[in-house]
């Protein structure tokens, strides 16, 4: 696949897996609060798409679309979400708790910004062992309200971490936008006064988001100092948690949706791609998420005895 | 005159509602009390009659939101600061600890520091292990900080009341769950006194001591112990700290068997302390039975299966009264049905 | 007294009771780690003095030259090292704790930057209240690397609340420099990014100081809209905490000092008055302090009863 | 073989610099653990060493840090992070109790998180309310960290190894006046197992554990009672969690009475739950005389007249335990001199 076919596929994924996702739900068969990226797709995919399978990301409690566009196993995905044993955190994580090690796919926090001194650690430990590689911290634009992101922003930039700050700024925490929480709109400034190379991309466009996150990373690939900081400007088409949209409770209109809504991420891109490859494309997709719901389905939940296991690692 | 049900939700709305109106250095803020879901209800209305300076959202900043509070109440108001989880109060612990807690005390009793903490413990429909805890007795360790975890809608709007308008930091205790209880709530303004447990139901067998969910956990209990002619004497502390060990005391004399039920994690926890409170009041010779119950030593598992095995519930804290009242026997079972609040339960989180 | 006259005062008072803290601590009286402001005393004294008695000041536990400054009573200052009844804290604070609510002498916490969200609280209340007066948080520049002053800019930001942060930056947190814990040596480009005013006096003159807060607090108490940062760049002359001096330890050198001991700010703003008038202040202050000192030996201590009284406010 | 008799805090240096030795992975960072006291030496010459990759300030900003040594460990590291006071820790349990204690339940045991949290409980000279918290409780109730409070210069060491080679998140408590004791230990490396007490000294009246410190003064308490002829059986039960629930319950089953002494509060604390655990353990019939003793329920004022009432010390242990084996007679005064590591404490703090 080319860069397009391999961002448009990432898009695709995880905007029909959360469709799927928003299907099932009403069965109860789903029983863990869900936080949907239905709209921000580009930022996930961007992001992921310019890293190494051996690079992490650390994501957020909104983490399908992080552990999706980093590659991880999605039969393990939608069986954590049904709380069976073969789910990635065996039934013990949840929605918010996504994981897959295995390709990078890291964070899944539901406690806000906890996961941004996490990828400073992971890069700490890179840095002094001489690997030379991009971690990523992703945190929505609440997250940066958090004191743990400034003191981040500062160890970071103290000792020159190998790592990327991503903001996926929304515009919203939960109903309350942004500048109700922040005398201004400039998140990326209160980074750079750390003395950190920031940029903004802030019409969600897939491509120069990659764009800008491979060039950090090829930076760090190449042993020059990090950190760096990218902003990306980004709507979010549901509510903050569950299936529904959330038009009519007036805290945000359709009308400021509007100009996001026809920047959908999946038409947008979609339309890059010539149209028989795209089918082919998609309906790769659709197996892989019919196959893993099936999966998911039948595979067993875990045994009481699990509910003691894990506690301690031996 | 007719009883008026309220639910607990809008006990605590109302409480809030009564003393803002009373007290114009009561104010009211914290992550979302401002929004159309007004904290499950418990903060709705009152934006409108009391206004933004009175009522408002705050930015993601746990610690300094809360340090606000202490500089607020140092300059003579009463803020009561809300958390939708209690998880999220380790944030704010570092204030509450070492400086609310402690004011009055290091200061030579110069200064106080009259705050209310808000904050509910999450359960069902997969929270998970970080949306679902019970910290209350991290802050029962510290002295100068006072715990209450009411379980009734009537005692919720008394007791709130009472922590407002207390001049030390007090941490109010809600459970999600509880939310959804409806009850008899007088409409006029009243004070729950800390330090005074309620009995919710006699008996002369056993005593179980419940904390916030768990006192309805215990009735319930108590209730399907009924067909096995075990008579359980149902305690709600309602107050942490003070703790009324008096009532305890003198319930624990009667029956002489003790069961304390917490939601929240057992290794140094109420229940420890409940236990150890116990056995220093006792009389030389004096003997009571006693056992402890809550979470599993485990974090919180959304899965439903572990979840379920991962909280006591009226069947499992039935079933552990019957084994104390009959020499360790378990030759009983309870017919349980899963609780409404918890089969119908999806949301909002 | 002239404006000079009082900040000599308040200047001299600061220098010779920390002196006297200084003789009388081998004798083991003052039983309670003594952090001093020798050297420092220029930012207390230039920062309080242009407060009302009725405005407040939240400081550290490098806590005596703004209580003497705010005007706090110097005898229930003593007797709290002294450990003793008549203590402002009747001998449960000790020295990192001296507060004087008279006199608005506020703050006083061992646990770093825990202050400054307090002043922002005493500040949002003047706001709702409609009082005009300003309320300053104290800190230095290792309490800037801690999130809660990066919550708190914001949230002060956030409500233009009446309030002066003043950074006392002596570059040190106890023995490590500034620049191996920040990345720049710019914290008040950290406090400007959040759209508040700022101001650096980098060479510790007290009238600079006076200046700048006077022309915050009067702002303020005309109702513009707040708030305002001021850093200090000053000098501690004595150990992080303790009696003596440091130079020999190696983490920084009596060469660096060698300016900042020359501006001395007693002898600098001592020049400023006559000679006579100069004395007589002097005089008074000194007899102040023995009378204070004096007051402390011969007070009682605490009864042992007072251990369970004050944990509770009823 | 002539006894190597060195320092705590030079046997805590000794394990650390042996680790990092052995593995490339341990690293040693924290406020000031690179500065000339080297936190009252227990990390001096490491820099030297190993280098300021190894062994690093920090910023203030204990919150960060903590969530620093989660993600290294993560990353195949195993970071010890050091803090030189308790208090400061109130910063940093949103990362240890919400993340840390949780990964490996959370993530269903695919990532774990090897970090070792060395603090440090302050006690002497005034250090007042914020420097002197023995707050190793809050941790013991969360499930996930192990806790360990050794309280001998040949625990410390075996300790410190043993919880840099855990795969879980360790909380390692140190007592400020235990760093100036002296005693034997082995130059070698090894490993003092969790979850093993330690019977520092035999006896059949009474059944003394002391936490951390505390152990120390149970002892000098069991050497004051000598002269009543009350033979103490001291227990240091060096791992909190876990918890060597069998040497207790051998060691009360044969005295009948147990004291347990905490340098720490009561209320919630690990006297609580030890004293509750104990009664969950007894036979029906058994029947243990039990007490605890801790910090008073108060903050530490600095005062030296009231800071001495606030601790538990020998004179207090011994007569507390001469109580338990007189049936609560008081009607001897142990002569007790103060402790030369206290009367002669100054600092450095
Ligand atoms: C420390 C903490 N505080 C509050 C919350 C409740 N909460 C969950 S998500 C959220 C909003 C976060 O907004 P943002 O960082 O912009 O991320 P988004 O949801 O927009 O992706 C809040 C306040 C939390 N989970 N953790
Ligand atoms: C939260 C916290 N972390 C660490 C400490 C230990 N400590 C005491 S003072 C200090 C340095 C503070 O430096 P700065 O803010 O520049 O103030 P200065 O001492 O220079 O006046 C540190 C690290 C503390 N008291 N509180
Ligand atoms: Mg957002
Ligand atoms: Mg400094």
């Amino acid at each position: 696949m080319n860069l397009e076919e391999k961002l448009y596929a990432s898009i695709y994924r995880i905007r029909r897996v959360e469709e799927v996702v928003c299907d099932v739900y009403p069965s109860d068969k789903i029983r863990s609060p869900v936080h949907l990226s239905i709209g921000q797709e580009a930022v996930s995919a961007g992001v992921c798409e310019a890293l190494l399978p051996e690079e992490a990301v650390y994501g957020t409690y909104r983490s399908h679309a992080t552990y999706l566009a980093k590659g991880g196993d999605i039969r393990k995905m939608i069986a954590e979400l049904y709380g069976k044993d073969a789910g990635c955190c065996r039934g013990k994580g949840g929605s918010m708790h996504l994981i897959d090690p295995a390709v990078g796919a890291l964070g899944g926090s539901a406690i806000v910004a906890t996961n941004i001194p996490h990828a400073a650690g992971h890069a700490y430990a890179d840095k002094i062992r001489g690997r030379k590689r991009a971690t990523v911290a992703m945190f929505g634009d609440g997250a940066v309200e958090e004191g743990v992101f400034y003191e981040t922003l500062n160890f970071a930039a103290l000792k020159k971490l190998p790592m990327i700050f991503v903001c996926e700024n929304n515009s919203y925490a939960i109903h309350s936008p942004l500048l109700t929480r922040q005398p201004l709109d400039n998140i990326s400034a209160r980074a750079a006064v750390f003395g950190i190379p920031t940029e903004i991309i802030d019409d969600g466009d897939v491509f120069k988001i990659y764009d800008a996150v491979k060039r950090a990373a090829t930076a760090i690939r190449e042993g020059k100092p990090g950190p760096f900081f990218i902003e990306c400007k980004i709507y979010r088409w549901m509510e903050h948690v569950g299936i529904g949209e959330d038009w009519k409770f007036g805290y945000r209109t359709r009308d400021e949706a509007e100009a996001w809504l026809e920047k959908d991420p999946v038409k947008v891109c979609g339309a890059l791609i010539d149209e028989k490859r795209r089918a082919e494309i998609e309906k790769e997709i659709e197996e892989e998420i019919r196959d893993a719901f099936a999966f998911a389905e039948s595979t067993p939940f875990p045994d009481l005895k699990e509910l003691y296991t894990d506690v301690y690692k031996n | 005159m007719a009883e008026r049900i309220i639910s607990y939700a809008q006990a605590i709305q109302e409480a809030t509602a009564q003393e803002m109106e009373r007290d114009e250095s009561v104010f009211v803020y914290g992550l979302g009390v401002d929004d159309f879901k007004g904290i499950y209800g418990t903060t709705k209305g009152l934006l409108e009659k009391f206004g933004p300076d009175r009522l408002f959202d705050t930015p993601l900043s746990e610690d300094a939101m809360t340090g606000l509070a202490i500089g607020a109440a140092l300059n003579g108001m009463r803020p009561v600061h809300v958390h939708i989880r209690m998880d999220f109060l380790l944030l704010t612990v570092n204030q509450l600890f070492n400086i609310a807690a402690k004011t009055s005390y290091m200061y030579g009793g110069s200064l106080n520091v009259p705050i209310v903490i808000r904050s509910i413990i999450g359960k069902s429909w997969g929270q998970g292990a970080q949306h679902s805890q019970g910290l209350h007795s991290l802050f029962m360790h510290i002295p100068g900080l006072k715990v209450v975890a009411p379980s009734t809608p009537h005692d919720a709007k008394g007791c709130l009341i009472q922590a407002i308008r207390d001049n030390n930091p007090v941490m109010f205790v809600e459970h999600r769950l509880l939310h959804l209880f409806h009850g008899h709530v007088p409409e006029e303004s009243y004070t729950t006194p800390f330090g005074k447990a309620r009995i919710l139901a006699p008996g002369s067998d056993i005593t179980l001591v419940g904390i916030s969910y768990m006192a309805a956990d215990c009735l319930r209990a108590k209730h399907l112990l009924d067909e096995t002619g075990i008579k359980a004497e149902v305690i709600d502390p309602i107050s942490l700290v003070p703790f009324d060990w008096d009532a305890i005391m003198a319930s624990v004399r009667k029956t002489k068997r003790l069961i304390v039920v917490d939601t929240a994690w057992l290794c140094c926890g109420a229940t420890a302390e409940i236990i150890s409170g116990v056995v220093e009041r006792l009389n030389p010779g004096e003997h009571i039975e006693m056992k402890r119950m809550g979470f599993a030593p485990t974090s919180c598992p959304p899965t439903k299966v572990l979840e379920d095995a991962f909280y006591p519930d009226p069947a499992s804290i039935a079933l552990a009264a019957y084994a104390m009242c009959n020499g360790g026997k378990t030759d009983w079972t309870p017919t349980y049905k899963e609780e409404k609040e918890i089969a119908e339960f999806r949301g909002p989180f």
